[in-house]
């Protein structure tokens, strides 16, 4: 695996220009998790309308790959039922596993550029930091 | 006979492995070190002539093997500077070892508003054990502050090192900063105030001459793994009679003189604190890694990784937007610690791995200093014995690439 | 492919060894057992190949030991039936697997009056833990006596399993006995009572097929040395849901979330129960053994160990005041204990090595044991994959010089 | 090391008949202990008058080595001044150390016939017993 497979030009741009960075300032949902390897920390603030999100932002401090991640899953994320974007999480985890088919990667867009971090075991938990945030705010919630 | 640094790390058969077709440059022996033939060796030649359970067999098998693990308890207390084997207890690492202190002597003797000091700069090894104890018991806890330079700040002792305080925990060498520790007039603080000292010498041991007699501490402590030999064994050196009367702490065969159904007596310091079947190839291999080290010279360790050290810091102090993490003069060990620009270290040890460049991204366990040091993590070289100055352009060389695909300015 | 216990027992370097021009009979496997070559060449190519620390490095040196050590955890569960890798916990042997659970799980949910239930036929290491447990808090302890063939007395379950009982701890198989106890039976009974079930499988899980999942129990521990493996790593087994909330045991690294100056967050199971830099080369070896285990077939072994049981059985009881202890008849372990007439052990033992015949002589660390048969120490002989029956021969003839030595009637 | 050289003749003629095994009635010293090794266990008699050993008996359970270290222990210890009896002490611990030179050991007289056991490293404990409760025993006493 070479280095332009991991940090590709997507990822490269959503890092270097994230997407939704900052706060809500009364959000439905308000988690903040960190990765026990790195210190790596998010914070993201969630509203719902009617089992829409209406509005996501991120917080955080960590690499590119974790940067990135927080980055198109927000912009992903934004005015989709929660329903599907619990779809999309698990979707996405499981293509960092390894486990999921092509066609079901598909919707998933501009993420599917994350796939490569596979090859680097130790950064998936990065590139999931940000779900596992999403996917630990919205337990409970329909 | 004097060191060739080249003629040494020929002897740790892992440098002969290429990956993508390169040789590794292994920047990460603070986390662990590798291990010599003599090391490897002297396991496998224990598995395949000597293996049996120790203590108890009359036949020669295990009269071979207990008197190597037996004999090993003098060699170990020798190389540290202990008077005797008696104060030697068998532990898995150094995070045992606090814990056994932490369980054994402060479980039995500390209570409500006794004050624990450690520093600043501690590993989570000498944090949480602590934090427990602390929690169940009432304890206070302090901290010797560090200076921005990454030196404790022994002008606040006065301050946090009190009347109440019953022990002092604190690292002969940080694993973050390279800072060594003046452990010696510490310890000597330390009694003063009627406290104990304990030092975590889990850096210290492998990299250079330590002597328990001179520095005075009532504990130290350390790991194998870190020092030439293998994982699973690490020593507890406390003196015999605080051994002598401090609680079991793990319990099971080899502890104990006399159990009934219902009850049980303790044997003797070591063996009380060593429940069940040891780590024995693994004492055969501490044993090797010692004879190794002696061999090849503590002082020898010590000079050559000082001058990789030395050359380590000229060049990544020549790198734009560089930061530097620790002292940067006077004597330090041989880890070096820094952040490029508003690169995420995880970032930088992925590309530098591209390149064979192995070094550690994180917070080194030890994140109370990372927050001191106002960051979430840092890029970390260490060297040792076998470090050559060409691993240390690789470095710099593999860093420099990073800057540019990273686009740093 | 059929059992050849010559060509087994060629894989086993130990057993080119000759003292006193002799071949070595290894009659002590209870104790610990030998290593094939795989094994201990597998710990060689770690430290030749691999060797780094776990879960931290982002190079492929740690990537690879991390995968080696976390998917190690998947083929231990394999092996003993679990479900998943989950509840698998790498410990130093199986005495420190009971102290965690006497620690993490007694000491946060049993109180005062609460019972547990052991047999009188524990090894020491499944006593004392209890023991120190016991007074801290003020528990009842029970035991299941022992029928005079050495069977656990059953229709004394019901007087001494109690609605007060948290939890019944007993071995799988005995090793003084080298009964086989019905642990998915008792398990049942203690579910039924409301208590849980530890089950010690130290001299289970090298000789036979387990399967926790179809015995039932909460928690199973057992040691690698006795199994083919190292000496250094063990594993404690437990319901992950058991696992999730019991207290920390040891702590340090690798065991927490988040460590500030005075308090720390722990991990998810199973780290939150391995402080420190783990028995990384152990864990190899430890998959090592598991892999040539299952490539000789655990029921192969079984057989074949009942087969040289039987054998020496038969060859043991026609010595002339020879007293033999445990069941004569039925499935059992490879450990055959005696005493031969009023000839003390230890004398036995050193005559037995003359002829480098290796077997234990003592109380085996089941004191309570001892006391119940009405003795103070035993002989034991046991037996593993490799044992032959020519070594049984060995025995007899050497059982037979030692009773003319000591002019024994 | 053979047997022969391990058990003596006289070891073996002190095991078999064991001299002074039994009770005082009313001992001035009576000390118990046991070897965790293997189980064995001893306990020792002294009386004293007038700083010597009037009478010494032993029971106990163990080996040939223990059995007849204790009984020759006992015969060369009884009318003896207790500071000689300790010294003889210190010179057997010596000797099964290996650290005592021959002219030291010659007033141990049969006792010189356990010296081989140091030979046998985890049988030194077995030999040692009988001493060591008697040192335990008259720890404090003139
Ligand atoms: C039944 C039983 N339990 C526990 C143990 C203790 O094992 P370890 O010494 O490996 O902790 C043994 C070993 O002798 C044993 O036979
Ligand atoms: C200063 C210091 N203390 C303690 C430890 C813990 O050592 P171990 O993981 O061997 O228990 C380390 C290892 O990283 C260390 O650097």
């Amino acid at each position: 695996m070479s280095l332009e497979s991991l940090y590709q030009e997507i990822i490269m741009e959503h890092f270097k220009a994230p997407r939704n960075r900052g706060e809500i300032t009364t959000p439905d949902v308000s988690i903040s998790m960190n990765n026990p390897f790195c210190g790596d920390e998010i914070t993201l603030h969630l509203s719902l309308q009617n089992g829409r999100i209406a509005d996501v932002k991120f917080r955080g401090r960590g690499c590119a790959i974790s940067q990135a991640s927080a980055s198109l899953m927000t912009e992903l994320f934004k005015g989709l039922p929660l329903a599907n974007a619990s779809t999309f999480a698990s979707t996405f985890k499981k293509m960092m596993r390894g486990e999921a088919k092509s066609n079901e990667t598909e919707p998933l867009g501009d993420l599917v550029a994350l796939e490569g971090v596979r090859k680097f075991p130790v950064r998936v938990k990065c590139a999931l930091l940000a779900w596992s945030a999403f996917e630990e705010g919205v337990k409970g919630k329909k | 006979m004097s060191f060739d640094p080249v003629r040494v790390r020929a002897e740790f058969p892992i440098f002969s492995r290429k990956i993508r077709g390169k040789e590794i440059a292994y920047l990460d022996s603070a986390a662990t070190s590798q291990k010599p033939a003599a090391v490897i060796d002297a396991m496998d030649a224990f598995y395949r002539e000597h293996n049996s359970n120790v203590h108890r067999g009359a036949y020669v098998l295990s009269e071979e093997a207990t008197a190597m693990f037996e004999e090993t308890r003098g060699k170990v207390a020798k190389f540290i500077g202990a008077p005797s084997g008696d104060g030697i207890v068998y532990v898995r690492n150094t995070t045992e070892a606090i814990n056994l202190v932490a369980c054994a002597w402060g479980r039995k003797y500390l209570k409500a508003g006794d004050e624990i000091l450690l520093t600043e700069m501690e590993h989570h090894s000498n944090f949480v054990p602590w934090h427990q104890l602390v929690k169940d018991k009432g304890l206070v806890l302090r901290h010797i502050p560090i200076t921005d330079e990454g030196r404790l700040d022994l002008a606040a002792l006065d301050r946090v090192l009190t009347k109440k305080t019953r022990l002092v925990s604190i690292c002969h060498a940080s694993n973050v900063l390279g800072t060594i520790n003046p452990v010696a007039e510490i310890t000597a603080a330390a009694h003063r105030a009627g406290a104990l000292c304990l030092v975590d010498g889990a850096q210290a041991v492998p990299h250079m001459r330590v002597d328990v007699a001179a520095i005075g501490c009532d504990f130290y402590a350390f790991s194998a793994h870190k020092m030439c030999g293998p994982t699973g064994i690490g020593v507890l050196w406390a003196r015999p009679e605080l051994l002598k009367d401090m609680d079991p702490f793990m319990v099971g065969g080899e502890t104990i003189v006399e159990v009934h159904l219902d009850h049980s007596t303790f044997r003797d310091p070591p063996h009380r604190y060593e429940p069940g079947t040891p780590a024995i190839a693994e004492v055969a291999g501490l044993e090797a890694a010692i004879a190794w080290l002696e061999k090849t010279g503590i002082d020898a360790v010590h000079a050559h990784e000082a001058s990789v050290t030395a050359y380590a810091l000229k060049r990544l102090l020549e790198i734009p937007r560089l930061t530097f993490y620790g002292p940067r003069t006077g004597p330090r060990g041989g880890v070096a610690c820094f952040t490029l620009d508003d690169l995420h270290p995880h970032d930088l040890a992925t590309c530098l791995d591209q390149d064979n460049v192995c070094i550690r991204a994180g917070h080194h366990c030890a994140q109370p200093l990372m927050r001191r040091l106002g960051v979430v993590a840092t890029a970390r070289a260490s060297f040792y014995v076998y470090t050559l100055p060409s691993e240390i352009d690789r470095l710099i060389e593999s860093l420099n690439r990073a800057r540019e695909f990273f686009g740093c300015r």
